[in-house]
């Protein structure tokens, strides 16, 4: 048979190879995924690609393959949690800046966000700048990224000063620093959807556990990601 | 038989012919730069199509526009020699003599070869060669294609004399061995006397003279072709006897007319073609007791035409149904006091003469 | 020196590029053939239809692909049935998606060497008896040789380059469609790991530039053939 | 008919599209033209930089765009400096992607071009006394002018099709640099837009289509000159 | 002077040259296709680059290996038409033909288009022209470059024997009005004889005759080129008086010995060079009294050389240090009982004249 197959949002690429691995060393069963937008991902596994289980980087396209059927719907489970953050580039100065001094701050700068009509990290940030009044004012001061990580390298690369991206791209950055982390009441949870595929392998269900076990979880939470369970568990 | 009935509008230039040319011999096709003459044996070939009209090819009728006949270059079995040599340049020599070859006759290939001198270069590529070289290629090319005709376009123009000279008499066997006909483009007027049998001149697109060569040649569409010093007659003869102590034949013309040239290997009656130039014949009122000059005959004056300037002229003679031309001062025509109707003695000095046994038609 | 992924990648490339190309050049000379020497009714369409490629993000192509040549897809589906060819997430797909993106270049470098070919040779060939598929072999083509070897080129250089169409098409599987340049993508989406990236940027320009300086190659030694 | 969303991106992509073009023209024929007639050492070297932007995915060559020509990149900020010139974020680096992307198809197109014209009259203009440049100028350049045409709609549609390097280099800001394919990404990343992606991907096929024929209908009119 | 000293290896055929020519006055380049004519005077425009040696125009040194001087062709100011017209496609034939005009004399201009026969032309472009047409175009062209030196690989080869006769006194006056060096290539010796003031013949590369042409004329190189029918002699004389009543002028030859020819414009003492072929010569014990033939001389048997096949002969004559010679039947020749030191009486019946008023040299 066919090795197991994940595919998963793109912004998962380093986390999920460590999973994967450490699931292979453990249960000898060869994974592999594929990496590409959520959006890709999606259409190909409704035109019946040969995947096990797809992890989303938002609900939008999980409801496009629950709307399909192309998903197991009763697997459709929150696996991670995300939270954005507000990051300056090293190149620029140490000058105070909180959210709401962001639009005169700018000047003739550009803010980097990602593309908020349809990267989800984008419409997160609509939603957090929306919230606080400031989405009219910086509207026409935005440079918009194709995903995360196009917005992350403009602002590593001091073509715009700040930039908002998920707090997991920002840590790891060593070219720019977090200013401060947005909080999560501002927009609606950034949850990375899991799901089983229709058609899956009987052994993907092992797989499907893994990804919540506390060996998958350890690894997640280093990457900055937070366990959905945590955030439930915060709550209560 | 050979017919080429067709209309072709090309710019300016409006072709239009209705000629039958026998299936065999050499035709020449001869006229002023840009009268039509490439762009009319393109039109034969397939390369150009008539805007109407038809081509017929023996029994084969390759062109015809009632029809909707138009037969691709390929199926016309036609050989061509074009202007430009057109080796293709990415085959060596022999590949490109072997290209239409399909009989593949290795007796064949080497007489052709050989011929044109050009077994040298059969490993070489066409790039390396020069001009004469390329065309020589070219000519061995399209001869062992082996067309049931063949279109030469000015073939000669770029080989030196030797070759030239050398490859004469091939091209003259060239019909008797392969009965195939030939039209032939050519600049040159001793080339044409040399190698063709029939003779048509075009002129702005339009056929102004078509026939056997000896009557086109003294039309008088040829006159402006002809410069005085090369005022010429044509005559046909056939071949009398040889002389027994010399490599001599004696030709007799029309009429008990008989004339010495050097040897002819040839059976007696066999016709041949003499022409004799103006500048040839010189006239004395009494002939040498004893000259080196073998021809001479007893003429009369038909007419003088003195020249523009009036300072040379040309002396029509006759005897019998024979004309030839003698040109001469006007200082010599004065001293000899020539009038019409007068009897003098014409002295030729030379002629060229071509057996002509291969020809049905003369 | 080189890891195995990056060696997986490599060969993956150099296969799904080198089908891609191989397949395209038969019906790539016909068309560019067709295009220099015809005249017929739909040929500026046909010419446009050739060149689309070219217009559309390489997304776009992908995703047409996905929607037509997909399992489900209507040309897709219809293959698989008759043939029992599948395109879906293998290499075969992605070496589909690389010709689609680079055909157009094949035969435009083909065509205009095409264009510039005097048809007095041809003509000459077929006054010696060359039917035109005979021209189109003996003639035509060997002389097209260097604009058929620059159109290679070209489109093996744009096939190893391609992601767009490959990532949307066929997906991102290791050792089955992930070539160089997803490969590429894999690291750039991962924070850290520029260095790793640029390994294998610095694979896939040194397997164009050699396929580049091999072709350099035989199009001199082909030239100079016909000047000697 | 057209929304204005549409036209915007529309007009940019003209915009975008035909800069890079004009401006890749000069440097373009000049490039074709050593390369075509001239041996020098590192030749190959520099026919091997030429053709790189084709060999890398745009994605890749917006990011190297970004580390040399953005605002803190050595040649961006040297630039900036200078001359104040500024391709952040500007319709201007959207045209230089498009015109990097772009410039192997225009060389490679020209240079094919240059190599079939007979250099026999290049040798008959300088016995004429005309020097290389007039050469160039007055024989070379017209003769190729198919081919220049010929490069330049293979460039105009590569233009109108970039992407990749676009969005990575100056990001996707409407009325800036928002051209047709970056419109088209965003509809095609949203479940159930397909029917606007279809228009803008229809729109570019027009755009494209028509340039196609336009060059076409003038490469006859110059190739109807030679021949009467 | 210009001088032409170099080396240069083409495959198997290494060029190799050591020639001072006048700088004035035509040259002609003669040899067999292949000998290296194109690629020699390729070298001298600086379209090849020889391997080593050195070239020198006037006192233009163009090229010198040892002091790695290589004018590029544009430098050389040198006129050059190609064996192929090389018209330029994408100008019109007026463009084509102002290209390297760089003074636009219009009166220059219009001379040499209506001379050419191309004025109704001008607005075409070269595609559309056929192969003659091309070629006056771009024998045009090349004049009115205005160039201090003019290269002509065969451009006659492709004209119609009309234009050939028009464009020839031009091309005759040329060296007169224009005190360029002509370097011509051409495959007919009647040209050559005609335009030519000095000859260089090539043989694979090499030159093995160079000089005045009388003197290459009658060089035992050049016998292979003159076929029997064709042999002739080349002789240097000058005008001496005109002809009171007629028009005629006497020519003095070397020992007193005078001929008569057809008037020559030209003022006495006046050099003229003859050209007087074998064949056009006729023996007579004694001379008719009333002949067409102005020119009868008493001479003395040379020798007699017979043709191979001892069918005919050569008798070579002399008078004083004046030789010509004969062609006769080996008939005729027993018949007068010819011998060495014989007298005899040569009849001329016609002969070409030149005159070389323009020649220094000569
Ligand atoms: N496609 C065309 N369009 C316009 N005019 C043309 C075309 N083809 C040929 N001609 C004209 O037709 C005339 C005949 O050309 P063609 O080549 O047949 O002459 P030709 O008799 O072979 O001349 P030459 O002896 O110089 O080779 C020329 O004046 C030429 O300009
Ligand atoms: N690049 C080359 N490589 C090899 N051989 C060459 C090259 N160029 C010319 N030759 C050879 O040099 C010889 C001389 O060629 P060239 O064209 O100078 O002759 P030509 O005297 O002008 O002949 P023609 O009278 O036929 O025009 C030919 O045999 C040709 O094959
Ligand atoms: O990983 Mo994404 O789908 O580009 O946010
Ligand atoms: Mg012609
Ligand atoms: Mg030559």
């Amino acid at each position: 048979a066919r090795p197991l197959t994940v595919f998963a949002a793109s912004s998962l690429t380093n986390a999920m190879n460590e999973v994967a691995a450490a699931y292979q060393k453990e249960s000898n069963t060869k994974v592999i995924s594929s990496y590409a937008a959520s959006s890709a991902l999606a259409r190909q596994i409704a035109s019946g690609a040969p995947a096990d289980i797809y992890i989303a980087a938002n609900h939008r396209w999980m409801d496009y393959l629950s709307e399909q059927r192309s998903v197991n719907n009763a697997s459709i489970k929150p696996l991670l949690q995300n939270s954005l953050a507000l990051i300056a580039s090293n190149f620029t100065g140490t000058q105070p800046v909180t959210l709401k001094s962001l639009p005169s701050k700018l000047n003739n700068d550009y803010l980097a966000i990602a593309d908020p009509d349809h990267v989800p990290a984008g419409i997160y940030t609509k939603q957090a700048l929306q919230s606080l009044q400031l989405w009219e004012s910086l509207k026409l001061k935005l440079a918009r990224g194709q995903n995360v990580r196009s917005t992350l390298l403009l602002v590593e690369r001091g073509e715009t000063p700040y930039g908002i991206v998920y707090r997991t791209d920002a840590i790891q950055s060593q070219h720019s620093r977090i200013i401060s982390l947005i909080p999560e009441s501002l927009h609606q949870p950034i949850s990375y959807p899991i799901a089983l595929v229709a058609n899956h392998q009987p052994e993907a269900l092992q797989l499907y556990n893994f990804l919540f076990s506390p060996q998958a979880r350890a690894i997640f939470t280093r990457y900055g990601f937070i366990m959905s369970e945590e955030i439930k568990a915060d709550a209560q | 038989m050979l017919t080429i009935q067709i209309k072709k509008q090309l710019g300016t230039l409006a072709i239009e012919t209705d000629i039958h040319l026998p299936e065999q011999g050499i035709t020449a096709l001869f006229g002023r730069s840009g009268s039509g003459k490439t762009s009319l044996i393109n039109l034969i070939a397939g390369l150009l199509t008539p805007d109407g009209g038809s081509i017929t090819i023996g029994n084969n009728r390759v062109f015809d526009s009632k029809q909707k006949i138009n037969r691709p270059p390929e199926q016309r079995h036609i050989g061509y020699v074009f202007q430009d040599a057109r080796l293709f340049p990415h085959l060596k020599v022999i590949t490109n003599l072997n290209y239409g070859n399909k009989e593949k006759d290795p007796d064949q290939f080497k007489i052709i070869t050989r011929l044109l001198g050009i077994e040298p270069l059969l490993q070489r590529y066409p790039a390396s060669l020069s001009g004469g070289e390329k065309q020589r290629v070219a000519i061995g090319r399209a001869l062992l294609s082996n067309p049931s005709m063949l279109l030469m376009d000015e073939p000669l123009a770029s080989l030196d004399t030797p070759r030239k000279a050398e490859l004469m008499p091939y091209l003259e066997q060239l019909t008797t061995e392969v009965n195939i006909p030939i039209l032939y483009v050519s600049h040159s007027l001793d080339e044409i006397l040399r190698l063709a049998d029939q003779l048509i001149l075009i002129d702005q697109g339009k056929i102004i003279a078509n026939g056997p060569l000896a009557e086109v040649w003294s039309s008088p569409q040829m006159t402006p072709w002809q410069a005085e010093q090369d005022a010429s007659v044509v005559l046909e003869a056939k071949l009398s006897h040889q002389h027994p102590d010399y490599a001599m034949t004696a030709l007799a013309l029309d009429n008990n007319l008989s004339l010495w040239t050097t040897r002819i290997d040839a059976t007696e009656k066999t016709p041949v073609r003499l022409r004799i130039y103006a500048k040839d014949v010189s006239l004395v009122k009494q002939p040498s007791e004893q000259s080196s000059i073998r021809n001479i005959l007893s003429m009369t004056v038909d007419s003088i035409e003195y020249s523009d300037s009036g300072d040379t002229c040309l002396v029509n003679l006759q005897a019998g149904r024979i004309q030839i031309k003698s040109s001469i001062t006007r200082w010599a025509a004065d001293e000899l006091g020539l009038a019409k109707g007068q009897t003098i003695f014409a002295q030729i000095k030379g002629m060229s003469v071509t057996p002509k046994d291969r020809v049905p038609g003369l | 020196m080189l890891s195995e992924y990056e060696i997986s990648a490599l060969l993956l490339s150099l296969k799904v590029s080198g089908i891609a190309v191989l397949f395209s050049l038969p019906p790539g000379i016909l068309l560019a053939w067709v295009l220099a020497r015809y005249q017929f009714p739909g040929k500026s369409l046909l010419d446009s239809l050739i060149h689309l490629p070219l217009v559309l993000p390489p997304v776009v192509i992908g995703y047409l692909l996905l929607v037509s040549m997909g399992k489900q897809g209507i040309i897709g589906s219809a293959l698989n049935q008759w043939f029992g060819w599948s395109f879906s997430f293998s290499w075969r797909g992605a070496a589909l998606a690389a010709a689609i993106v680079a055909f157009p270049l094949l035969v435009k470098a083909i065509r205009l060497s095409l264009e510039n070919i005097d048809i007095k040779y041809e003509q000459a060939a077929r006054t010696l008896g060359a039917n035109p598929l005979k021209v189109f072999f003996t003639i035509s083509l060997p002389l097209t040789t260097p604009g058929i070897l620059a159109g290679t080129v070209l489109a093996f250089a744009r096939c190893i380059g391609e992601f767009g169409a490959t990532i949307t098409f066929v997906s991102n599987i290791p050792g089955e469609t992930r070539t160089l340049p997803l490969a590429m993508f894999s690291f750039i989406e991962t924070p850290g790991a520029e260095a790793e990236a640029a390994r294998l940027c610095i694979i896939a320009i040194i397997l164009a530039l050699t396929s580049l300086l091999l072709a350099d190659w035989l199009s001199k030694r082909v030239q100079q053939r016909f000047s000697h």
